[in-house]
């Protein structure tokens, strides 16, 4: 630990201010790159997108929820792989409980998220296995799972629910659910703590943070965050079939990360990150379908585009090792 | 830091023969279960020796990947490794077939390594010199090289002339993987770069200020597990005849598989054989998972298998440590 | 490319790329504002790639733009091609959805934006799923849907086998819940319970499925997991999953050496079919069904310009047949007209397009390759 | 002692943006030396070290060794040219094995067409373990078998078996027991017997005058002047350091003022095995309880424990009112408050911002009965206590990471005073911190103490202890060995009998 003068730190003043403003910076700079990629795009339509825009941004939803819960869970130096297994276990479990009432099958797809993500907190928290081993261990056994339920035919939701459908509700929904957690993050001690732990774990449990409890806590509550996002999933869906929700994993992490999170979480994670990130992702991606480029052109440009994008906005400068 | 870290070295049980020990306890309690339950179509030697070669291909690869996961680095372009690697390998065996029955093989085997290893190379340099995390940058990779993949197959089944498919089986597969296994283990153990690799993923500031050159043997150990994909894209085409370029991610669903053998790899590290028992795990998930079908269990059981047996054996040689920050 | 695909030359490795932009810059003056959403599983992959092929160039001849997106037969990215091809501005979409459930939300999405809606590979089933065949039924957009009958397909199949004296078969299927493969099983199922009813003293046995996915190692895997099993086993039966799967597990049985004992049927095509089916390691083969999402093409294409109309009330249901192949001779042709060069020529293809909604139907029945060789000696 | 120059430090200047870290500095090391570097904290000393051992670039200026130039770029290219260090922190890598760690970067001699012959290695290994007198590592072993201590062994072992010129010894003192200490010293003089010189920096003023033969003294990065050891005292040396006379009371100054009666805590029969057993004591009102021993003594675990951070502790610790204190959330709750040893990972959550650190304890208070936090209010109440602490920063929103050590441990004292706190268990409160800050935090507890607030201390600085604490216990192997009033007359040499 280098050790250094008190006086040196008053001549820090200036490069302070300029820290400071490096990471506005940062904070912004996810933003305007979703504006300039939202117009780029539109011109490369021919105006299409915004002309559609509810159709462009329907798969947004489900992105944004399930990023929500990811996003705590990073913001405390977690990772989550299993969150495409939870949303296909979950709309599942929507699916066949909505014949018999759609509350009862919200409910039960919440709590079956809620299950998963206690199995990841359980073997995370109570037996120390990193976070990532866990999650991909659950990832596959609950695919299996989703397979095995999904063998003879899909599982398919009652028309109670899927009469539901009308995209005022799902925008409705997905902003309840964003402005409770946002609430949460930004205004009560639950945002601190989940920065503090990412920031410092020991550190943070020796100012008075029960760190195990949290980190459990924060994984069911993922796994229930995306039960209620496989809601909205069958919501649109209407079915769950043996891929449902396969690579969401995936999707999820290019999303916070397009938004600028910092992937080792800690202090410097900001609850924009989770909306930027979702809509930079969806535009991106919908806007080269909608360009009609062929498959493996439209992937070679979304591969190059992602990596020029991190490279850009992504805080390396927080982050002392890279792995 | 804290002086009162750890009590003095204590002598225990430990070390190779408790890892082989535990490994074997594990393959016979395997193998004991589902002979009790089904005498008859299961776990005679022949058989257990194709339960051992089904988990041939993803244990080469995982013994590569182990340089890299070591490092404490990710990597999420394996399938996508795997499939550019063999279709570039089917494509030039298949070129080279024609004129001469024995460059089918040195084409196929050149052209699956060193694309692997070209693959693992790029992987390298861009978190290298981006400064991205590797976990990031191999996902926007593995978009573009499925692209490419597509490219090469242009639409078609990439087949491997069948007089190359010599690999595939006994005892072609063996011979690939044990000479696979002896390299990496060479490299691992008798070369400065397992201490390196040891060495950064222990520390990579103190590795630094002790004159290794991080960036390179990171890049390094990318391109070594690039190169061991190669190895496993021969083993798989060799097995199933042919390859299909996959888009939309669809790649990543080979990724699991030498990943959780890797997983074998790091929780056996501590007994000194990380090596062996990516062998003897994925031997041990065959076991179970040929067990399963001889039951008559639906397939859907594999993944399940996997991912639960992996837990457990993780859960069973992961000591909970007070206090220890585990992310 | 373009030029290679219309003299229907070898499916040369760049020409389905070139293709794509050829379609979308070409103008022709009648149809030019025309644009066509293929909602794909893949169209990279060997079978997706065909399909992709066939509809690049009646677009071509027809001066339509097409424009793919593959969506992995994942559900949500099912319904999601459906939305991102209505808002690029397509006029109508042809589709292979994974399960019935999807088209609800297709069809809800086509009606919005008034765009119209066939499927190929796929009908949605009045038995499973009513309220959704009511909703297309009802969908004035809902144009129908051109399908193998997969079950008739499944029992064929087996048929051939059981003829062959096979009476322990295993099954590989590629995914679990695959409305095709559900429908192919449901058939092999019923071919042997007939059997079963018929010679009750010479039973046949249907293993449980082996799941492949849809690469070839898979394949060999389950065909080994099944010879470790049940090492009697007489017949496997791959049933899809564009070709892989059956690649593999054709090699497995060479590396087991097996191929003479046990006998294989598929509905994939393989390249060197000819071969196979000659030296015995093929039994039989259907297939074919590739200018399957052609006529869909082709309906889309007309309710487009408004020939076909009034789909309100109704549900159009077009079957397709597939093609068998069995001997070496059969594939000699069935290579000649359809692996070859495309069974229609530009010209034919524009003229298809000027049938009545009848005749479409007409012609989508009787795809054969006896008709491919005849039209080709014209 | 020779007249014969060593090591000629030429002009040296280095700036880390606008901090001069070192500027001009200018003396030379005589061949068989230790050599002293002196100054507070961030004076300049570990980086002029580091420049020497190539892990910082030389911004203008020049070592010489031996008459040639030392251009290293890392530690491995250091040794080759006959330099060495041995730092305050752990310098090994776990994974690798004892052997691999001493020759890390050394590997090629045994290295022989591209193999590694791990068994030379290991018997060369055991060979230098032998010769330095510690049998019982073993080469073979992985390094993660060994604690602290041992692998601080090892580091002098690869740090000095190839008979460097220069060893430097960075504050390594002050991780080590006495002990180990002893260890180290032993190697030092043999690198001085052989000829060696030795860059021995310490803020350990005693340890620095007993062991070195010339002292350089540093201050703000500008070299202030080199004296032999013999000629000058402890408070000379202070005095080159500070720039000026201290002023003012250092320790408290009171003698004889009656302890409270009344006990605000009580600790029963606190065992956490392997680390203490049976530690009793009560805590009382007003109060500066001391705890001294050696390092490994337990003493630390003892403030852990009353902190409720001990895992499988046994035994009891009782509020007066009777509150079992079993856990960190419940010792906060009750108003006891804990600084860490070891500050960067327990005390202060070093990637984060001030504001956050002082706030974290007190969000419930902060939020009040709307549950509900706000940017201002978390400001405001930051502001307050660093203020109140006169943390040197530029805003509540720097990160702590960048704040020197002295500012990191009054960001945590802040925290604790914000939370206001009666218990007060502070563990090593002046660990790496120099005199003026030292002053600070002395006349702090006094203040708290006067404000009738209870205080643990638990310091390896015997001196602090006899001049701060009410009563004072001493640790041994685990258990308390003795309890000593405050009296003017008490010496180190009293503490250090009941210590070893
Ligand atoms: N890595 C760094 N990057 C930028 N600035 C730094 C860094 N390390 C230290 N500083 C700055 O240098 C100043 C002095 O730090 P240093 O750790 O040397 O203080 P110190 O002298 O040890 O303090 P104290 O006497 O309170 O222990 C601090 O104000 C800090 O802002
Ligand atoms: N990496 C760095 N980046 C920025 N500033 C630094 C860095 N390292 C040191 N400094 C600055 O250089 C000055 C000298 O620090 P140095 O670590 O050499 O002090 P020191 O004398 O070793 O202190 P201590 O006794 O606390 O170890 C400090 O003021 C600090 O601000
Ligand atoms: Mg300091
Ligand atoms: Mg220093």
């Amino acid at each position: 630990m280098p050790t250094k003068t008190v006086t040196a730190a008053e001549t820090d003043d200036e490069a302070m201010k300029k820290a400071s403003r490096m990471s506005l910076m940062r904070t912004l700079l996810p933003i305007v790159g979703l504006v300039i990629i939202f117009v780029i795009f539109n011109i490369l339509t021919h105006g299409q997108m915004i002309q559609g825009l509810a159709l462009t941004f329907s798969d947004v939803y489900v992105t944004l929820i399930s990023s929500m819960g990811v996003f705590f869970i990073m913001t405390m130096g977690g990772l989550d792989f299993s969150q495409g297994s939870i949303l296909g276990i979950a709309s599942i479990v929507i699916c066949a409980l909505s014949k018999y009432n759609v509350a009862l099958a919200v409910i039960a797809g919440v709590a079956a998220g809620a299950a998963i993500g206690l199995i990841n907190a359980f073997f995370y928290v109570k037996r120390k296995i990193k976070s990532f081993i866990v999650t991909i261990c659950t990832m596959f056994l609950f695919r299996g799972i989703i397979k095995y339920l999904t063998s003879n035919t899909p599982v398919a939701a009652s028309a109670n629910l899927t009469n539901l459908y009308s995209v005022p509700l799902l925008v409705t929904l997905t902003a309840i659910v964003l402005i409770i957690g946002f609430i949460f993050f930004r205004f009560t001690r639950f945002g601190t703590d989940l920065k503090a732990i990412g920031a410092g774990e020991t550190a943070a449990k020796f100012a008075g943070i029960k760190t195990d409890k949290t980190k459990f806590l924060i994984y069911v509550l993922a796994g229930a965050i995306t039960g209620f996002a496989a809601f909205i999933n069958v919501l649109k869906v209407g079915s769950a079939t043996y891929n449902s929700g396969s690579m969401l994993e995936t999707k999820i992490l290019i999303a916070l990360v397009l938004g600028g999170m910092p992937i080792s979480g800690g202090a410097k994670v900001n609850f924009l990150n989770v909306v930027v990130g979702s809509f930079l992702y969806v535009v991106l991606n919908r806007g080269l379908q909608m360009m009609g480029l062929t498959t493996p052109t439209q992937q070679l440009i979304q591969g190059i585009i992602f990596l020029v994008f991190v490279f850009i906005f992504a805080d390396r400068e927080s982050l002392t090792v890279i792995k | 830091m804290d002086a009162t870290a750890k009590p003095a070295a204590k002598k225990k049980f430990t070390g190779k023969p408790a890892g082989y020990g535990m490994l074997v306890i594990f393959i016979f309690v395997a193998w004991l279960i589902f002979k009790i339950l089904s005498p008859s179509n299961f776990g005679s030697p022949s058989q257990m020796m194709t339960y051992f070669n089904a988990g041939l291909m993803a244990a080469t690869g995982a013994v590569g990947f182990y340089f890299v996961m070591v490092m404490g680095m990710f990597d999420f372009s394996i399938g996508a490794n795997i499939m550019l690697s063999a279709i570039v390998g089917c494509v030039f065996a298949n070129k080279l077939v024609q004129s001469n029955t024995g460059l089918g093989y040195v084409g196929f085997v050149i052209g699956c390594i060193v694309t692997g290893a070209l693959v693992g190379l790029c992987n390298g340099l861009f978190y290298v010199k981006l400064h991205i995390p590797s976990m990031i940058v191999t996902t926007g990779l593995a978009l573009i090289y499925e692209a490419l993949g597509s490219y090469f197959a242009g639409g078609q089944l990439q087949t491997l002339p069948s007089n190359v498919r010599g690999l595939g089986k006994m005892p072609g597969n063996l011979i690939v993987a044990a000479m696979a296994f002896i390299i990496a283990y060479i490299l691992l153990n008798y070369t400065k770069l397992g201490t390196y690799t040891y060495a950064i993923g222990s520390d990579e500031f103190v590795a630094k200020n002790m004159g290794i050159n991080v960036d390179l043997y990171k890049v390094l150990a990318f391109v070594i597990s690039g190169a061991f994909f190669g190895i496993e894209a021969i083993l798989t085409i060799s097995f199933g005849s042919s390859m299909e370029a996959q888009t939309g991610m669809l790649s990543m669903s080979r990724n699991f598989v030498p990943t959780m053998g890797c997983f074998f790899g790091l929780a056996f590290r501590k007994y000194g054989i990380p090596l062996p028992a990516i062998f003897l795990g994925e031997f041990v998930i065959n076991i179970i998972f040929y067990g399963f079908i001889a039951l008559g269990a639906p397939t859907a059981i594999q993944d399940v298998i996997t991912g639960l047996a992996l837990l457990l054996i993780v859960a069973i040689t992961t000591k909970v440590r007070k206090g220890e920050v585990v992310k | 490319g373009s030029s290679a695909a219309k003299s229907g030359g070898s499916s040369s490795s760049s020409s389905s790329g070139s293709a794509a932009s050829t379609s979308n810059s070409g103008s022709s003056a009648k149809s030019g504002d025309i644009k066509i959403g293929v909602s794909i599983w893949s169209s990279t992959d060997v079978l997706g790639s065909q399909c992709k092929k066939i509809i690049d160039e009646a677009a071509k001849a027809l001066g339509v733009k097409v424009q793919y997106v593959d969506q992995g037969h994942v559900s949500e990215q099912v319904t999601a091609s459906v939305e991102t091809l209505a808002a690029a501005g397509c006029q109508g979409i042809i589709i292979c959805n994974s399960s019935d459930t999807e088209m609800q939300s297709a069809i809800q999405t086509c009606n919005q934006n008034k765009v119209y809606l066939a499927q190929f590979f796929r009908v949605i089933s009045k038995e499973n799923s009513p309220d959704i065949y009511k909703a297309a039924t009802d969908s004035p957009y809902y144009v129908g849907a051109v399908h193998e009958n997969e079950v008739e397909n499944g029992n064929k199949l087996v048929k051939i086998l059981l003829d062959k004296g096979d009476r322990d078969i295993g099954l590989i299927g590629w995914e679990q819940g695959d409305a095709t493969w559900l429908g192919r099983w449901k058939g092999y199922k019923q071919g042997v319970e007939e059997w079963n009813k018929k010679h009750p003293n010479d039973k046949a046995k249907l293993s449980e499925p082996q799941y492949a996915g849809t690469s070839s190692d898979g394949g060999a895997k389950a065909c080994q997991a099944l010879l470790q099993a049940d090492p009697k086993i007489d017949a496997i039966i791959p049933a899809g999953g564009g070709g892989d799967p059956l690649q593999g597990a054709i090699a497995e049985l060479e590396s087991e050496g097996k191929t003479k004992d046990v006998d294989v049927v598929s509905t994939d095509f393989l390249p060197d079919l000819g071969k196979r089916l000659a030296n015995g390691s093929m039994a039989a083969e259907s297939g074919g069904h590739y200018c399957d999402p052609l006529i869909a093409f082709m309906l889309v294409y007309n309710a487009i310009k408004g020939n076909y109309k009034d789909f309100a009330g109704k549900f159009n249901d077009i079957p397709f047949p597939y093609l068998y192949v069995s001997s070496a001779k059969d594939y000699e042709d069935y290579d000649k007209y359809f692996v070859k060069q495309l069974p229609y020529t530009d010209d034919e293809l524009v003229e298809m397009s000027k049938l009545s909604y009848d005749d479409l139907v007409k012609k989508a029945a009787s795809v054969s390759i006896e008709d491919a060789k005849s039209r080709s000696g014209k | 002692m020779s007249d014969e120059v060593r090591l000629e430090v030429k002009n040296l200047c280095k700036s880390f943006g606008i901090t001069k870290a070192v500027q001009n500095v200018s003396f030379n090391v005589y061949k068989g030396t230790i050599h002293a570097l002196i100054g507070e904290n961030g004076s300049g000393k570990s980086t002029l070290t580091n420049m020497l051992t190539g892990i910082y670039s030389i911004d203008s200026g020049e070592f010489i060794l031996d008459g040639k130039k030392v251009n290293a770029k890392n530690q491995v290219e250091a040794n080759d040219q006959g330099i060495s260090i041995i730092v305050q922190e752990i310098g090994t890598l776990s994974g690798l094995t004892v052997a691999e760690n001493i020759f890390l970067g050394h590997e090629q001699r045994f290295i022989h067409g591209g193999f590694k012959n791990t068994g030379a290695m290991n018997r060369e290994a055991n060979k230098l373990l032998k010769e330095f007198g510690f049998d019982r590592i073993k080469a073979g072993d992985m390094i993660d078998n060994y604690n602290f201590e041992d692998r601080k062994l090892v580091e002098i072992v690869k740090a000095t078996y190839f008979k460097p010129k220069v060893l430097v010894v960075d504050e390594t003192t002050t991780a080590l027991s006495q002990e180990g200490r002893e260890e180290l010293y032993k190697h030092m003089n043999r690198v001085r017997d052989y000829g060696g010189c030795v860059i021995f920096i310490s803020h350990d003023l005693p340890e620095v005058l007993d062991k070195s033969d010339r002292i350089t003294v540093l201050r703000d990065g500008q070299y202030i002047d080199t004296v032999n050891s013999a000629d000058v005292t402890e408070e000379d040396l202070r005095t080159l350091m500070v720039g000026r006379e201290m002023t003012g009371a250092y320790y408290r100054e009171d003698y004889g003022e009656k302890i409270s009666d009344q006990v605000v805590l009580s600790v029963k029969d606190v065992t956490v095995p392997g680390i203490i057993s049976d530690v009793s004591f009560d805590l009382h009102k007003g109060e500066i309880l001391g705890f001294g021993g050696l390092s490994e003594s337990g003493m630390h675990e003892v403030g852990k424990a009353i902190f409720g951070a001990s895992f499988d502790r046994e035994g009891s610790v009782t509020l007066a009112d009777g509150t079992q204190i079993n856990d960190i959330p419940t010792a906060i709750k009750h108003s006891i408050a804990y600084t860490s040893k070891d500050r960067d990972n327990e005390s202060v959550v070093i990637n984060q911002s001030i504001k956050d650190n002082i706030c974290l304890p007190s969000l419930d208070q902060i939020a009040g009965k709307s549950h509900l936090l706000s940017d201002r209010k978390q400001n405001e109440f930051a502001n307050k206590y660093a203020k109140e602490m006169s943390v040197k920063m530029v805003n509540v929103n720097q990160f702590v990471s960048e704040l020197s050590g002295g500012n990191k441990q009054k960001v945590v004292v802040a925290r604790w005073i914000g939370k206001d706190s009666d218990i007060c268990v502070f563990d090593s409160p002046t660990r790496g911190i120099d005199i003026k800050v030292k002053q600070d935090i002395y006349q702090l507890l006094d203040k708290m103490r006067k404000q009738g607030k209870s205080i643990i201390m638990i310091s390896e600085e015997l001196m602090e202890l006899i001049g701060m604490c009410d009563r004072i216990m001493i640790m041994k192997d685990g258990k308390i060995n003795g309890e000593v009033k405050r009296s003017p007359e008490l010496s180190e040499n009293d503490l250090i009998g009941m210590m070893v």
